[in-house]
């Protein structure tokens, strides 16, 4: 009781703080400089269509560089953290299969739903969406395929390589940019193309690609290490 | 004040005076004592005989090298003590060795025997010897504070630790002694000489039979009678410094001989009419009555 | 220069490799991992050199081509060149030290540490405030990750507890850059800290607060007292390779990016960052004290230093462009430490502190445990010196005296904890387990050992290169003594004689140089050292880690008397402490003694520290450095305190009573030839000490109070109850402390009597005292080696058996108690001429009380181990070692010529005086010596006093020619006989009486005010660290309440 | 013999092991010699003035007869103007006065204390027990006759004899001295073994030396 | 007006998201209530940038790029919080493995069950 009096006084305080700062926000009535920049020069300098998508991929590239790594991380570790739970228990691995309903369903959407996912990382820099909503569908998708098959064991293996593969190639593209033109990341060392165009905003397609990719492929890491702790 | 030879003469014969000084008024002392007590007492002349005795004696053990030198120490040491300050004020005769150094020199020369008797009373490997030694010397460092602050009293009233100036700042009339111009340090002084004096009330130390005569337990024959030597010569020494820093000093011996003879006197006055005190009441007597007097003498100058 | 971005690539595209290896090619794994790390490792190594040597700009990185503040940018300058290498090394290190560990859990474990290692990089190198807040995230989430690498299951806990304290710290983090962001228009660092300065009074409003919270969640980061209950878990339970990355790496990242963040708050919100720093600095320090654990005791103490450097940053409004040299200074000293520290204690087997007596019996990794703490206790010539040094200059400049008070008082607990916990290993019983002796663990703690010693040689050249100070590290006596560390594998009767050549070389080559005060100082030194090692040939086989302390301390002492300037005197105060520490604890049961020594020391030392910043703050000299000398240019109302600061630091070395019950233990337990030296010699430093402070600052009133005045009770009652203790001993060599404590009151007294006779007294003293006092500490410590033990009543009658201990002990205790003939008497003799001169008699009769009373306890060392009665399995002693002997019979003609001739030390020391005093000198016209009141002929006494002992003894030989010799129990019993020696030796509390009469005034009650404030420090941090319940909810709510509580206060001010 | 005296095995704090032998190792072994006087004689004649006008007395009373001693200290008495006083100490006495009967027990005793007194050195027999055991002539823990263990130079006779005897008995005491005749020590020495078997005939429980210094 | 009542959901949401954390035991509780949180914190970032009025940052037909500076909301917070969703998935994904890792060591998912390590 005392416990949660005291939290709620801290709370209360911190509601403060937060009211504070509620009461001192104020809109800005126009974008602020860096915003403007953006909104000026991203067509110009990255020919992406999608601002946002240009910052995320280009202007804070590194940002999500951290990002996928981070995922690639949690990926990591939970694969540590399940594998050293894991060894203890091998054997037990009856389960009940999953109903015809959800099988069938399954392979319908299935491929529809990875689609639908490689569409939204392509075209990430035209559209709302992009690496991470698409790579999240994705992995929606392979969601999907552990809930109806929970018996087959999920090739981690491939899961495995993609996530590496599309990792080091976005690193990779990040010292092309290094290379080729203004710095890390810079997606200008392909051509931008034309605004709205599918090949266009330079690397940002292909690096998004990479993401959706990376992200999905973390993403079902995820997925199918949390799946094995199911029968506990 | 230099040296020449002739002061070993003249030295020798201060040591020869002030020995036979020292063995009769031991023995009037005693004497004295003993007409207390309704008695006759020993002859005047019976230190002589027990000294002669002794020296006489036949056979004699050894407990080792500290052995011999404890009763070495304790006789150089009077005897040192003795030569270091002047036994008559104004004459080159008898200034003896005080050219050597001054009150401070007699005042830590008086530890020589001391160490070197509690040294030989150890090598005797006697526990009661032990104990009698322990108890000398825990009682001496106390009775001996109110005279070192006495004796400071008296150095900061005469601006120097020469023995033979302080003598001659209290020529010109009794009333110039240190006794008068001082009293408190002098009080202070006289109450400490009763400590090292070994004469009751503060004869613990010595206790005969408990810890059969302390330190000197096992000392005997000729030890013995080097022993006794520096007892006539000893107290002697030590008094001719109270005669010196307090009373006057002497300029001619029968004044020597009176003023020593009466301040032993006081030792002997205390000492029949007082019962024994232990070491620790001892201690404490001293530290409650004579230091703060002596302390007293010094903060007041 | 490779750009800086590959360190972030490079450890990305590695972790994304290892995805592609095959699970069971860890090695090949490994291998990537440890390539990627060698490469970050070069690349910052690369610009740190650039930067270092050819003074290369900082440069900026820009990313998508963009300029910032648009796009991310980063910078690489000086110090992200210096942090992310140190960051990277304890990567790679650490990659080795867990070798083991990562191979065991495959390629995934690796990415990890590489990813690790990357954020702490980026954290340093970024200059964008989200992209830090990814790194931060990513940093996060890999030290949970790495937390798994442990073999200690309790990780997990750990692990589970950081993650939610992170949760929150992100969202506080996130609040607060958001809303910054808002206010400023942008997320770059530098373009934040430009557009806060243009802001406007209403919109700096809501941006305060909005950089509250992102300075709350970064130093959260800091793990913040007492908000930091999981980093301790941490530390704790993870891998000690990981803690290493934890504590070195990720502090030094957080750290710097609490600095960038400062940069944009300014100036307002320094004085909220050191109060958190100093509050971290100090409670962790004090918490860390009842810790029996090693990793989470390293877990407090990194959290104190990160707290103190994040104070240091505080002060940046003040340090201005010494932040950095202070700041990374001591950061590097942590880092090195901390890291090597936690890579050891992966070498050991036991949790507990105890534990690490396994490292006894491999003395290289010995020489790295007290490499790393004195580096991190910030003792010279290492980095955290330095910083020290300057960081209490300037905080004392500007008065802001509280807080170097606390740095201070925090620093000291420190090392208290630090070195009780050295001396654990060096003493306890050895666990049964050995220490493991992973190659690459090994090479871990190896190179950090090599990095600590070439970082003290970097920093003593930088502070060379700033303040034209010469190099600690490379001064000759140092180098002297550390070269004795590559020697150690010789034979000891070698170092030795290399040993005792060195010290009388320097003598020989340098004599000239000193004034005659010096010269009596640096032959004791020197010379007196070389006697006393005389001694130490008895020792046998290689005697590790004793030659490079002793020489470390006589190293100390030499450039202490050959500093001329402040800081000079400080380094080679603290060397000469650091050396007689690790001598003294050598001794057999020596541990808390030596530990109380050091914490006192140590406690003098910053005294003195506060002393001379205090002064150099008060105009002096723009600089802590400055000439000793001018000290006397002091003004009021400062200089009475600097008086003060410093005298008291001084008497802790001379065991000044209340200051005095490190010495006793100290003393008397250290090994036979050591006892002489940190008696005999190195009291003589502080004495030293003080001889230089009176000489320039003279007499010194506070509050209308007389400091001499002070000093001369101090001193007096130092000696009355340092002989008083001394009586009550049964242990002779605790006696013979005691009495040093005693004689140094006898010392003080004649230095505070600030008269010419006084000075000369104290001279006197430092002479005799060395000479009799090291000559009782060898006789009496050769008896305790051959009888087995110190309690004198277990001993006597040897004087048959070990004559010439007996004599030297005869001697010694002659002179010792003044008796004339021999030298003590002229100090006697001086001292009551001194003492006419003054107008303080009170404290000079308590001084009179204590004259006679050291002969009680002197005639009782003599006593109870030469004479009385031999015991029955002493019958068959030899005497002392051959080279214990030798020196005690060099000291037995120094003491006799010294008596005879006391003019030979004394004369020019006395001429050299009256440039202090012209008045009250003394005369020396021939062999006698006269002053204003008496005169003294130690010729003639001599010759006197033996004649006549000569004589008389000749005549009672005659006399006595037929003796029979006797044997022990041939004593009059009461017709009786004695049955047991034991029984018949009367020596076990032989001054009964005299405890019962004066034993109130022997109350420890020193011991006790002291055992009371450690009792009482540690009950506290006892009761106080119970809030660390383990809990991580709990942890939570203590990270938010730490926020509100925080908040209250900057609001409130 | 009492354990404390047995042969013992002790180990040195080095670790060495030797056998410790009390009575040869904590006593002097040596025997009593014959002590020459001087060798002029009238320095001998002189010593012997001396002695016999300085008489210590070992303060140890063995039977009913030392409280016939005490009253010689007494005003009444007075001995202290003989020249006679008392010591504690058997180190400085010049004469033992057995003051009365003497049991086997206090006879080891007071051989002990005789032995440990310094030549020359003189017995009284105080009182008959001395003499012949007197009332106790038949006892089975008393001696008959002092002679036969420790060499009597004068028995003063009586039971008990009053403190006037005694003083005369010093005054003989005296003239025996003077005369050159008080030679008890030498005897004691000269018959030593003699001494010693009649002593350890009735000293059953015999436990140190045979002689003790 | 929609900003500020986003904005205050957001807060309240974190203000719920730490009551709940601070207060369950159970450890699934908290990492929900810690998911709760970080949307709260998700929402009032994106209210921050919100601005009446404008439209999403995206160019097309009806934002021109030479007028997109006037006519689209600031699009800085819509990136960023595409970064804290990203990251707080990963660290919820993180907790979730530590728990139930937690679990299968003490089979109990009480918070308080896992101080071995104090002080």
């Amino acid at each position: 009781m005392i416990k949660r009096v005291s939290v709620l006084l801290l709370l209360l305080a911190v509601g403060a703080i937060f009211a504070t700062l509620l009461a001192g926000y104020e809109a800005d009535p126009e974008l602020n400089l860096t915003a403007r920049y953006y909104a000026d020069r991203t067509a110009a300098d990255i020919g992406a269509a999608n601002i946002v998508t240009a910052i995320v991929v280009t202007y804070r590239g590194l940002d999500t560089l951290g990002e996928v790594t981070v995922l690639f991380l949690s990926a990591a570790i939970l694969g540590l953290v399940l594998a050293q739970g894991r060894k203890r228990e091998q054997a037990r691995r009856e389960r009940v299969p999953a109903g015809e309903l959800l099988t069938t369903g399954t392979r319908i959407l299935a491929p529809l739903i990875m689609l639908l996912g490689v569409h939204v990382f392509v075209n990430g820099h035209l559209t709302p969406g992009g690496g991470f909503q698409g790579g999240a569908i994705v992995a929606s998708g392979v969601l999907l395929l552990l809930l109806a098959d929970p018996v087959k064991h999920f090739a981690h293996g491939l899961i495995a390589a993609v996530e590496s593969l599309a990792g080091i190639f976005y690193v990779a593209i990040g010292l092309l940019g290094l290379l080729l033109a203004g710095g890390f990341l810079d997606n200008r060392f392909l051509p931008t193309g034309e605004l709205g165009a599918l090949f266009s905003a330079g690397a940002i397609p292909l690096i998004y690609s990479l993401i959706g990719l990376k992200v999905g492929a973390e993403f079902s890491a995820i997925l199918a290490d949390l799946s094995d702790t199911e029968e506990l | 004040m230099d040296f020449d030879w002739m002061k070993v003469p003249y030295a020798l014969l201060t040591l020869f005076i002030v020995f036979n000084f020292g063995l009769l008024q031991t023995a009037l002392i005693q004497k004295i004592a003993a007409r207390v007590g309704r008695r006759h007492g020993i002859p005047v002349w019976q230190n002589y005989i027990d000294l002669i005795k002794n020296y006489g004696q036949r056979s004699s053990i050894t407990h080792g090298v500290m052995f011999y030198l404890g009763p070495v120490f304790r006789l150089s040491g009077g005897v040192g003590l003795l030569l270091f300050v002047p036994s008559l004020y104004g004459s080159e005769m008898f200034s003896n060795f005080s050219f050597a150094g001054d009150l401070i020199l007699a005042l830590y020369f008086v530890f020589f025997g001391t160490l070197g008797m509690a040294l030989g009373a150890g090598e005797s490997g006697h526990p009661h010897a032990a104990i009698g030694v322990s108890r000398g010397l825990a009682q001496v460092t106390a009775a001996e504070l109110p005279f070192a602050l006495a004796v400071f009293s008296v150095a900061l009233q005469y601006q120097t630790l020469s023995v033979t100036e302080i003598v001659a700042a209290q020529q010109g009339g009794f009333l110039n002694w240190t006794v008068f111009t001082n009293p408190l340090a002098v009080t202070a002084a006289m109450l400490s000489f009763l400590g090292s004096m070994m004469r009751p009330p503060f004869d613990v130390v010595l206790a005969p039979q408990e810890i059969p005569i302390g330190p000197p337990t096992e000392y005997h024959s000729s030890y013995l009678a080097l022993m006794q030597t520096n007892r006539a010569i000893f107290p002697v020494a030590k008094i001719v410094i109270y005669m010196n820093l307090f009373f006057g000093g002497a300029t001619i011996w029968p004044e020597f001989f009176l003023k020593v003879f009466c301040i032993y006197l006081w030792s002997a006055f205390v000492g029949v009419v007082f019962p024994r005190f232990r070491v620790e009441q001892s201690i404490r007597w001293f530290l409650i009555w004579a230091v703060p007097i002596g302390v007293l003498s010094i903060l007041i100058l | 220069m490779v750009n800086a971005l590959f360190i972030i690539a490079a450890a990305l595209a590695a972790a994304f490799l290892l995805g592609l290896l095959k699970e069971q090619w860890r090695g090949a794994a490994y291998a990537v991992t440890l390539v990627a790390l060698g490469f970050m490792t070069w690349i910052s190594a690369d610009w740190a050199w650039a930067f270092a040597m050819n003074g290369a700009a900082p440069v900026d990185i820009f990313t998508a081509g963009t300029e910032p503040p648009f796009a991310i940018n980063l910078r690489m300058g000086r110090p992200e060149a210096v942090l992310t290498l140190i960051v990277n090394l304890t990567g790679l290190l650490s990659a080795l030290a867990m070798k083991d560990a990562l191979l065991a859990l495959g390629r995934r474990a690796m990415a990890v540490l590489l990813v690790a290692t990357m954020a702490f990089c980026g954290i340093i190198l970024t200059r964008d405030i989200f992209n830090l807040f990814v790194f931060f995230e990513l940093a996060a989430i890999s030290t949970a990750g790495l937390i798994l690498l442990s073999d200690d299951d309790r990780a997990l806990s750990a692990g589970f507890k950081y993650l939610i304290v992170s949760q929150v710290i992100s969202v506080f983090l996130l609040i607060g850059i958001i809303f910054a962001y808002h206010a400023t228009g942008t997320l770059n660092i530098d373009g934040m800290a430009d557009a806060a300065q243009a802001l406007l009074p209403g919109g700096m409003q809501a941006f305060a607060l909005a950089f509250f919270l992102m300075f709350m969640a970064l130093v959260a980061e800091l793990k913040p007292f007492p908000a930091n209950g999981w980093a301790l878990d941490i530390y704790e339970s993870a891998h000690p390779a990981y803690s290493a990355i934890f504590s070195a790496a990720a502090g030094t990242a957080s750290l710097y990016a609490v600095d960038k963040l400062l940069l944009i708050g300014g100036a307002a919100w320094l004085p909220a960052a050191t109060g958190i720093g100093i509050v971290t600095f100090v409670g962790a320090n004090l918490l860390a004290l009842p810790q029996t654990k090693d990793r989470r005791l390293l877990g407090y103490s990194s959290v104190a230093q990160i707290g103190l450097i994040l104070a240091v940053l505080g002060q940046r409004d003040v340090l201005g462009d010494l932040t950095s040299f202070i700041a990374l200074g001591l950061l590097v000293a942590h880092s090195v430490a901390k890291a090597g520290l936690y890579w050891l204690s992966g070498l050991i087997a036991g949790r507990e502190l105890t534990a690490w007596a396994a490292l006894r019996g491999h003395p290289l990794m010995v020489f790295a445990f007290a490499t790393f703490l004195c580096l991190l206790v910030g003792l010279p010539p290492f980095p955290g010196f330095y910083a020290k040094w300057e960081l209490a200059r300037v905080l004392a400049a500007e008065g802001r005296l509280a807080l170097l008070a606390a740095i201070l008082f925090g620093a000291l607990v420190e090392a208290g904890y630090l070195f009780r916990w050295f001396g654990h290993a060096i003493k306890r019983d050895k666990p049964a387990e050995e220490i493991s002796c992973a190659p690459f663990s090994v090479a871990a703690v190896c190179i950090a050992v090599v990095a600590g010693w070439a970082l003290g040689l970097l920093w003593g050249e930088m502070a060379g290169f700033l303040f034209g100070r010469s190099n600690l590290l490379l001064a000759l006596p140092l180098l002297f003594a550390l070269a004795f560390l590559l020697l150690d594998f010789l034979p000891a009767w070698l170092k030795n004689t290399l040993a005792i050549a060195g010290l009388a070389g320097f003598f020989a080559l340098t004599w000239t140089e000193y004034d005659p005060l010096r010269l009596i100082f640096a032959i004791i030194f020197t010379l007196g050292g070389a006697i006393v090692l005389l001694a130490s040939f008895s020792a046998h086989g290689r005697r590790i880690g004793f030659y490079p302390a002793a020489m470390l301390m006589y190293a100390g002492m030499v450039m202490l008397i050959r500093a001329t300037d402040t800081f000079d005197f400080f380094a080679a105060w603290e060397l000469l402490t650091v050396g007689s520490y690790f001598l003294i604890l050598r001794g057999k049961h020596s541990e808390p003694h030596a530990l109380s020594y050091l914490v006192f020391s140590l406690g003098g030392a910053f005294l003195i520290l506060m002393g001379f910043a205090l002064a150099a703050g008060s105009g002096v000299s723009p600089r802590l450095t400055f000439d000793i000398a001018s000290l006397s240019q002091l003004a009021q109302p400062v200089a009475p305190w600097v008086f003060l600061l410093l005298a008291i630091g001084f008497m802790t070395k001379t065991a000044a009573i209340g200051l005095h019950i490190w010495l006793p233990g100290a003393h008397a337990e250290a090994e036979t030839d050591v006892s002489p030296m940190v008696s005999g010699i190195l009291l003589k430093a502080g004495l030293y000490g003080l001889f230089v402070l009176l000489m320039s600052m003279g007499k010194q009133q506070l509050y209308g109070v007389e400091l001499t005045t002070l000093m001369l009770w101090i001193g007096a009652l130092t000696a009355l109850l340092g002989n008083l203790m001394a009586i009550f001993q049964e242990d002779a060599k605790r006696l013979l402390a005691y009495s040093s404590i005693g004689q140094m009151g006898y010392a003080l007294f004649g230095l505070a009597l600030m008269n010419h006779l006084g000075w000369l007294m104290a001279l006197m003293f430092v002479i005799n005292h060395y000479i009799y006092k090291s000559m009782l500490f060898l006789a009496v410590g050769g008896v305790a080696k051959r009888t087995g033990t110190r309690a004198m009543y277990q001993m006597g009658g040897l004087i048959t058996l070990m004559p010439l201990s007996f004599i030297a002990v005869l001697i010694g205790i002659i002179a010792m108690s003044g008796v004339p003939p021999l030298s003590g008497f002229g100090g006697r003799w001086i001292f009551y001429n001194a003492i006419l001169d003054t107008d303080q008699r009170l404290p000079m009769i308590i001084l009179f009380f204590s004259g006679p009373i050291a002969f009680l306890y002197l005639f009782r060392l003599i006593h109870t181990i030469f004479l009385g009665q031999l015991k029955d399995e002493h019958r068959k002693l030899k005497e002392a070692p051959f080279w214990v002997v030798v020196p005690q019979m060099i000291y037995v003609v120094l003491l006799l010529a010294f008596a005879v001739v006391p003019g030979i030390a004394l004369r020019r020391v006395d001429e050299y005086m009256n440039q202090f005093f012209p008045e009250g000198g003394l005369d020396w016209s021939g062999l006698l010596i006269t002053s204003n009141y008496g005169y003294w002929n130690p010729v003639a006494i001599m010759i006197i006093v033996g004649c006549i002992f000569m004589t008389l003894f000749g005549w009672l030989l005659f006399v006595n020619r037929r003796a029979q010799k006797v044997k022990q129990f041939n004593i009059v019993f009461a017709a009786e006989r004695p049955y047991r020696p034991e029984t018949t030796h009367f020596a076990w509390n032989f001054f009964a009486p005299y405890r019962k009469a004066l034993g109130f005034l022997v109350q420890p009650f020193a011991t006790r005010f002291w055992d009371a404030v450690t009792g009482s420090l540690h009950a506290a941090a006892d009761f106080t660290r119970r809030f660390y319940t383990g809990n991580g909810q709990t942890y939570a709510i203590q990270l938010v309440g730490f926020v509100v509580v925080v908040f209250l206060l900057a609001r409130g001010i | 013999m009492k354990p404390e005296l047995m042969k013992r095995m002790v180990k040195g704090p080095d670790g060495l092991e030797f056998e410790v032998e009390p009575l040869r190792d904590y006593y002097c072994e040596a025997a009593p010699t014959v002590m020459p006087g001087a060798y002029i004689k009238i320095v001998e004649d002189l010593f012997n003035w001396a002695r016999s006008e300085s008489i210590w007395i070992l303060g140890f009373g063995t039977g009913c007869g030392a409280i016939e001693m005490r009253p010689l200290m007494t005003p009444r008495f007075d001995a202290y103007r003989y020249g006679v006083q008392w010591r504690p100490t058997p180190r400085q006495a010049n004469l033992f006065i057995i003051s009365g009967y003497l049991s086997v027990k206090t006879l080891k005793r007071a051989i002990r204390s005789y032995e440990q007194m310094q030549s020359p050195k003189y017995v009284i027999g105080l009182g008959s027990c001395t003499i012949n055991g007197g009332m106790y002539w038949d006892s089975y823990n008393t001696i008959k006759r002092l002679d036969d263990y420790l060499p009597v130079d004068l028995y003063i006779a009586g039971c008990m004899p009053r403190p006037e005897a005694l003083l005369a008995g010093f005054e003989d005491l005296k003239k025996i001295i003077r005369a050159g005749k008080g030679e008890g020590a030498n005897q004691y020495a000269a018959n030593f073994d003699w001494y010693k078997a009649n002593q350890k005939k009735v000293i059953h429980d015999w436990d140190m030396p045979d002689y003790n210094w | 007006m929609i900003a500020y009542l986003a904005m205050a959901t957001g807060f309240l949401l974190i203000l719920i998201g730490f009551y709940g954390a601070l207060t369950n035991r159970n450890l699934l509780r908290m990492i929900v209530a810690f998911t709760i949180a970080d949307s709260g914190v998700n929402l009032v970032i994106v209210a921050v940038g919100y601005m009446r009025g404008r439209t999403a940052p995206i160019l097309d037909a009806t934002v021109p790029a030479a007028d997109a500076a006037a006519r689209i909301i600031d699009p800085v917070p819509q990136a960023l919080v595409l970064t804290a969703i990203v990251i707080g998935v990963g660290v919820t994904a993180l907790m979730l493995a530590y728990a139930y890792r937690l679990y299968e060591k003490k089979r109990s998912l009480d918070i308080a069950k896992f101080m071995d390590l104090k002080w």
